[in-house]
């Protein structure tokens, strides 16, 4: 027989203004079980639960149940003070009897009576707790960021800088992302990359950073703290340790007109290439799509001149096995390309170009050494026109959401070109100038005072070519709608970020979740915006949403927070409200008949199959087993197990029924 | 004669609904005082055995609340508590229960005025379909305690 | 958390909630981005420009409404879809443009400048109401007659008589009583046999 | 090959000259052409800007015409027949209510089943496969294809071609040994339901088609819709107004472009009762070195 003790809280007058407490203790005490029933002023002040721990020691308690406020603001205090008092903490309850009662029903005999009903329902709960141990998992203290961007470099840096191992991986041939190939950042205009390059040369030389470049996630198992992952590192047909970087190959390299991605297609490169001179690491990659030798089985020019021997035509992908222990997801964003607007030509005009190759144009290392040239015929535009919010807040195109980069980078860039070409006419098209951040719309002043950048509400209509000009027609919304059309040199898009190429599967390998955007999806949108629903994976930057720099750093070093704050212990403590298999013993070895339906349903994957073997080896039944690593307690497997074999800790059956039993007896004993 | 008084019982789930009717309690909102909240940790863990139970005990009705759509702490759990409905309806309707004592509803952890219209409404609701009296029909049809605890 | 989505556009007795009543298109999506009015064909001839008609309509104060039934544009519109295939929120600009001329055409207040307009589609529905198909000869006598611009187009009739392109005797169709009936059930109007 | 044919009043009249060719390039390719029985107008622009019902009504007595005679396949030339059928269809089908209403007004049963074709469908479908062996002299001129409003939009509705660039005209003349300009007018609006009472709209909307299509030394305007046709063909005196300029440039259906490269004579194909003589020089395009391997042309995409 259990021996509960009920501690009925005044709440100052909180709850005694309304429900008689004193009643509710004394018909409290006549409650089969109850051995100990007071009522107190202040149960969670110090008096207050010294008089808790002095009854579990006096009446040798096997369960405490205290009528105070919401178990979501004291159980905690409660449950310490069981603990301290010898008593198991999970076998404390809390019966609300505060939010629930006193505070939203007048004072009456019915709310002395829900009030009785509320402590004699959680009687019954208490007097079917089981004592239960928080659950320990041991942490593999090694952590592995996705995306070399950025945000990726920056969460890599802050970890391996606390002394904990870090895997890099980036899937193009370099580290830098869509930073190294900006060319001026605003509010600042300073220089990207030479921001940007330390960082990565950084990363490069860190004691406890691996790098792997030209390598993609293949696959994750496991869970927070013990994620068993394998890393494809694909053949880059050169061995890396042999290699010097010298470039050598890439300059004898026959095949010189291939578009270059990092140009954004503006400039070309060799078939084996550094996507550019500061890349890291600084070791070709041959591009077997495009490599004559490859296409043809002759040439091998890069072997030749090789002077280390590193050329490895043979090479095949290799794949790399790693224990890790939390992950950062800092994928990034992509942005939509000029094709994607039919009424802008849907890429036909070569001067109808995105924010990104104009970064590129802009750029002193870029294919025009930082002089605004027409891709089509090489002339400086005398006029060129901006077009913001292209695909973004744009339901029609799938694009709902406001692109948040925009205006910004729009404001920089028609700046960039006002100071490159002195005598050139820039037009901004705008629908709202979101320029929110430090130092942001006093910039985008700057480019409509000082810099004269002519801005006008509206949207673009449509834009073709004419006699080698480009007839934007948009209009002007604050002169009521009238039309506005302006023969341009060059039209820049300020294009839609989207999420990154391949998030979705991604996030499917990592069980992350993602919106409808294949953004990954934060845990909490105020509260944890750097974690996922998944345990120990992270996320940092634009993988999320489309931000700018600032944004993604700081999220980054947030995210590596969080990794080094999992890491500051040796066992990961869990509450031990997790789902579990019956177990009896044979021939049966548990009610569960392994359908294993309960499998589908469970949102993380924490339902295994546990095969029992006779001594011989053969397997006489398969289970269904709950990883505890994994499983957080939903209790969804435990409604829909047709033979009643799971169960969930703190939330048995047994509990449920009692409580729904109890809730409904009859009045006062 | 006297106003009749139901019964019911609320089944919640802890990070949505018992939030939310915590918040109507910090908002001091007034509300009737018929129901008995049993909380859950989601609303996927409810075993539509516990509902046919409490019927079966004396309950006039019963309220089912949790997360709004897509906002489920655990992704997904309303979403096969809300499955696992469609066929439990049918069975209800078999047994003799009226549906319509059955409430769902979904109210968030910011709704705590949503939580008092959705109780007031419910005792309505139940007040005109008057006291649940077949349940002892249901314990002849075989339904009984020991069948649950099993 | 609190999900937002799931609220019903609301709908009042403002003209734009009249259209969305009776045409589905929701006037207070708009965000003024002007594109409609960008691309409009004949937006130089408008009173108001597309964009402009539905930010009037999103005030839903009575002399806004009332200036954009008593609107040049209304009538003006060719019903050309450019608008809406560009339209980030695609809004039905030509299927409320119907509306808007349908209400203004009932209510009396159709613009001066576009009474030519509306002569013309009368015209144009007299035609077939009778014979079911379109005569052109006729159509533009009776438009003709209607809108006493006798002078205009006089000098075509020879030109188009000579290439075979108008023919004077009208084309009847065998169902001219189902056209009768489909008229009547529609718009309430008698044929003349009927009369 | 039997196919069902609406042609709309306008080709029995100002637009008889479409009529022939449609007729003339179909007997050339063996393809019988059944119209529907007891047609009657679709109502055009004027009914649905003046009453809803009644611009539903009107072309579902024609479907349900079709239906009822077993017509599965019906073309329809004129591109605004088209798009108030194909709207009429779409809107019925995605409302049982209205399209219950609509069948108790017409006093017919409307089933929404019928495929319908705008004649460049028809030409990709039925026509064009057989072309290259009937080809008799190849259609060696410089022309823009207009394709106007209604045959490309309501994009959702209709779903032919890419909205803003269609290539369903400019295929054909490709395969007729043709040369199809990129110019900025393709999808633009001609003035078309306003010709008789805005005409000085329609001079300024057609002459800004027919001033972009010749100054980029287009030979011809090919089009597909009788409303396009009579405004920049028959309305050439307001467009010279507007343009403030004589233009010569002739219009012609891209039916009778076909009849050309078969061999079909003038006559039978109506260019006689065209008001801007169609008069066009050969033009064999230059092909520069540079161009030659890329030369593979953008395909139709329906």
């Amino acid at each position: 027989m259990s021996r509960i003790g009920v501690f009925v809280c005044h709440c100052g007058e909180n709850i005694s203004a309304t429900v008689d407490v004193a009643k509710v203790a004394e018909e409290a005490s006549k409650l089969p079980g109850v051995v100990h029933s007071v009522d107190y002023k202040y149960m969670c002040s110090d008096p207050g639960q010294t008089l808790v721990k002095e009854a579990i020691k006096e009446h040798n308690l096997t369960g405490v149940v205290v009528a105070a406020c919401s178990p979501r603001m004291h159980e905690p205090t409660f449950r310490k003070a069981c603990a301290q008092a010898g008593l198991n903490p999970y076998l404390s309850e809390m019966a609300n009897v505060r939010e629930h009662c006193s505070w939203v029903h007048e004072k009456s005999e019915q709310t002395t009576q829900k009030a009785f009903d509320v402590v004699r329902t959680m009687v019954s709960k208490a007097s079917n707790n089981a004592a239960l141990e928080p659950i320990k998992v041991p942490v593999t203290k090694r952590a592995l960021v996705v995306g070399g961007g950025v945000a990726g470099i920056q969460a890599a840096l802050d970890i391996a800088n606390t002394g904990h191992k870090v895997i890099l991986v980036e899937r193009s041939p370099s580290i830098g992302g869509l930073m190294a190939q900006l060319s001026e950042t605003f509010p600042t205009l300073d220089c990207s990359q030479c921001i940007l390059t330390p960082r990565m040369v950084e990363v490069a030389q860190h004691p406890n950073i691996t790098l792997y470049t030209h390598s993609e996630v293949e696959s994750v198992d496991g869970f927070i703290g013990n994620f068993h992952v394998k890393i494809r590192k694909k053949a880059r047909s050169l061995d890396e340790d042999l290699c010097t970087g010298c470039g050598l190959c890439t300059t004898k390299c026959p095949q010189k007109k291939i578009p270059s991605e990092f140009e954004q297609l503006l400039g070309t490169r060799p078939a084996i290439y550094t996507p550019f001179p500061q890349a890291v690491p600084n070791k070709p990659v041959i591009d077997r799509d495009n490599c004559t030798f490859y296409k043809t089985g002759k040439c091998k020019i890069c072997e030749i001149v090789c002077p280390t021997k590193a050329i490895r035509f043979d090479q095949e992908d290799t794949i790399l096995e790693v224990e890790i222990g939390a992950i950062v997801l800092a994928t990034g964003f992509d942005v939509k390309h000029s094709d994607f607007f039919p009424e802008y030509g849907k890429g036909k005009y070569k001067d109808v170009i995105d924010g990104l190759q104009f970064e590129r144009l802009a750029s002193a290392s870029g294919p025009t050494q930082g002089m605004i040239r027409r891709p089509s015929d090489g002339q400086i535009p005398k006029k060129i026109v901006f077009i913001a919010c292209a695909g973004s807040r744009d339901p029609a195109k799938g694009i709902e959401y406001c692109s948040k980069i925009c205006c910004m980078y729009t404001a920089k860039h028609a700046m960039l070109y006002k100071h490159k070409v002195h005598d050139g006419e820039a037009h901004v098209f705008y629908m709202d100038i979101r320029a929110g951040g430090k130092m942001y719309e006093e910039f985008v002043r700057r480019a409509i005072v000082e810099d004269h950048v002519n801005y006008t509400r509206g949207r673009v209509s449509t834009i073709y070519e004419l006699d080698g000009k480009l007839i934007v027609k948009g209009a002007d919304t604050l002169l009521g709608a009238q039309s506005v059309e302006i023969e341009a040199d060059m039209v820049v898009l300020a294009t839609a970020g989207v999420a990154s190429e391949g998030s979705e599967d991604l996030a499917q390998k990592m069980h992350v979740s993602y919106d409808q955007h294949k953004f990954f999806a934060e845990a909490h949108p105020k509260l944890k915006p750097v974690e996922t629903n998944t345990g120990g994976i992270f996320l940092a930057g634009a993988c999320q949403t489309t931000r700018d720099i600032p944004d993604s750093v700081a999220m980054a070093s947030g995210a590596a927070v969080k990794v080094a704050a999992l890491f500051s212990s040796d066992l990961l403590t869990r509450e031990p409200i997790v789902a579990r298999v019956n177990r009896i013993p044979g021939p049966s070895h548990s009610t569960c008949v392994g359908c294993f339906l309960c499998q589908p349903v469970c949102p993380y994957q924490a339902i295994e199959r546990e095969d029992i073997k006779d001594r011989a080896g053969n397997i006489i039944k398969s289970l269904a087993r709950i990883n505890e690593g994994l499983c957080q307690g939903c209790g969804t497997c435990v409604a829909l197990c047709r033979s009643k074999s799971i169960d969930l800790l703190g939330y048995t059956d047994n509990q449920m029924h009692g409580e729904v039993l109890s809730v409904l007896e009859e009045a006062f004993v | 004669m006297e106003q009749f008084e139901p019964k019911l019982v609320a089944f919640v789930c802890n990070w949505c609904t018992y939030a939310g009717a915590d918040l109507t309690g910090t908002s001091r909102i007034k509300y009737a005082t018929n129901v008995r909240i049993i909380r859950f940790p989601c609303t996927g863990r409810i075993d539509f055995m516990l509902i046919s139970k409490a019927f079966a005990n004396g309950a006039d009705g019963v309220i089912v609340s949790g997360c709004h759509p897509n906002d489920c702490h655990y992704t997904s759990g309303n979403f096969h508590a809300r499955r696992r409905w469609m066929s439990f309806n049918a069975m209800l309707t078999f047994m003799g229960i009226d549906p319509d004592r059955i409430i769902f509803s979904w109210v968030s952890a910011a709704e705590g005025a949503k939580w008092a219209d959705v109780v007031n409404q419910s005792v309505e609701q139940i007040r005109k379909l008057g006291p649940f009296t077949e349940y002892q029909k249901l314990v002849q049809s075989g339904i009984e305690e020991e069948n649950f605890n099993g | 958390m609190s999900s937002a989505s799931n609220h019903e556009i609301h709908v009042d007795n403002s003209l734009s909630g009249l259209i969305l009543k009776h045409t589905e298109v929701p006037v207070q999506k708009c965000y003024q981005c002007g594109k409609c009015s960008a691309g409009c064909p004949v937006v130089s001839e408008m009173d108001y420009p597309p964009s402009l008609i539905l930010r009037m309509l999103q005030t839903g104060l009575p002399e806004m409404e009332e200036k954009v039934l008593r609107s040049y544009s209304i009538w003006l519109c060719l019903s050309c879809e450019q608008c809406i295939s560009r339209c980030p929120m695609e809004i039905d600009i030509p299927k409320m443009m119907d509306y808007l001329r349908q209400v203004s055409y009932k209510k009396k207040m159709v613009n001066p400048r576009a009474k030519n307009i509306v002569r013309f589609h009368k015209a144009f529905l007299d035609s077939i109401r009778t014979t079911g198909r379109l005569s052109e000869f006729g159509l533009t006598v009776d438009y003709k007659l209607r809108s006493l611009k006798m002078m205009q187009d006089l000098t075509l009739v020879p030109s188009m008589i000579s290439r075979g392109k108008l023919g004077f005797i009208p084309e009847m169709i065998k169902g001219t009583k189902e056209m009768a009936k489909i008229f009547a059930k529609t718009t309430g109007l008698k044929s003349e046999e009927e009369k | 090959m039997k196919l069902g044919i609406y042609p709309g009043c306008s080709l029995t009249g100002s637009a008889r000259d479409y009529n022939e060719s449609v007729f003339a390039i179909a007997k050339a390719c063996d393809i019988q052409l059944e119209q529907v029985p007891d047609w009657n107008c679709c109502g055009a622009t004027a009914a649905h800007n003046m009453n809803k019902e009644l611009s539903l009504s009107l072309p579902a007595r024609i479907l349900a015409q079709a239906e009822k005679a077993g017509l599965t396949d019906i073309v329809i030339p004129c591109a605004a027949c088209y798009s108030r059928l194909m709207v009429t269809q779409h809107e019925l089908n995605n409302d049982p209510v209205l399209k219950n209403r609509i069948s108790e007004i017409i006093e017919m049963d409307f089933k929404g089943t019928t495929n319908i074709l705008n004649v460049v469908q028809m030409i990709d479908l039925y026509v064009s496969p057989v072309l290259k062996e009937k080809i008799v002299k190849n259609f060696s001129h410089k022309v823009a294809c207009y394709y106007g409003c209604l045959m490309v939009r309501p994009y959702k509705v209709l779903q032919y071609d890419q909205h803003e660039d269609p290539q369903g005209m400019d295929n054909v003349i490709r395969l007729l040994g043709g040369t199809a300009i990129d110019w900025g007018y393709k999808v633009e609006c001609c003035g078309a339901g306003l010709t008789m009472s805005k005409t000085e709209i329609v001079g300024m909307l057609s002459g800004k088609i027919v001033k972009d299509a010749a100054r980029r030394g287009a030979q011809a305007i090919v089009v597909a819709c009788p409303m396009c046709h009579s405004n920049l063909d028959m309305r050439r005196p307001a467009i010279n107004e507007y343009i403030g300029e004589k233009m010569d440039i002739p219009v012609i259906y891209i039916t009778q472009a076909i009849g050309l490269a078969l061999g079909i004579d003038e006559k039978t194909l109506g260019l006689q009762r065209h008001f801007v003589p169609v008069k066009m020089a050969e033009y064999i395009p230059p092909v520069p070195e540079s161009k030659k391997q890329k030369a593979k042309e953008p395909t139709n995409t329906i």
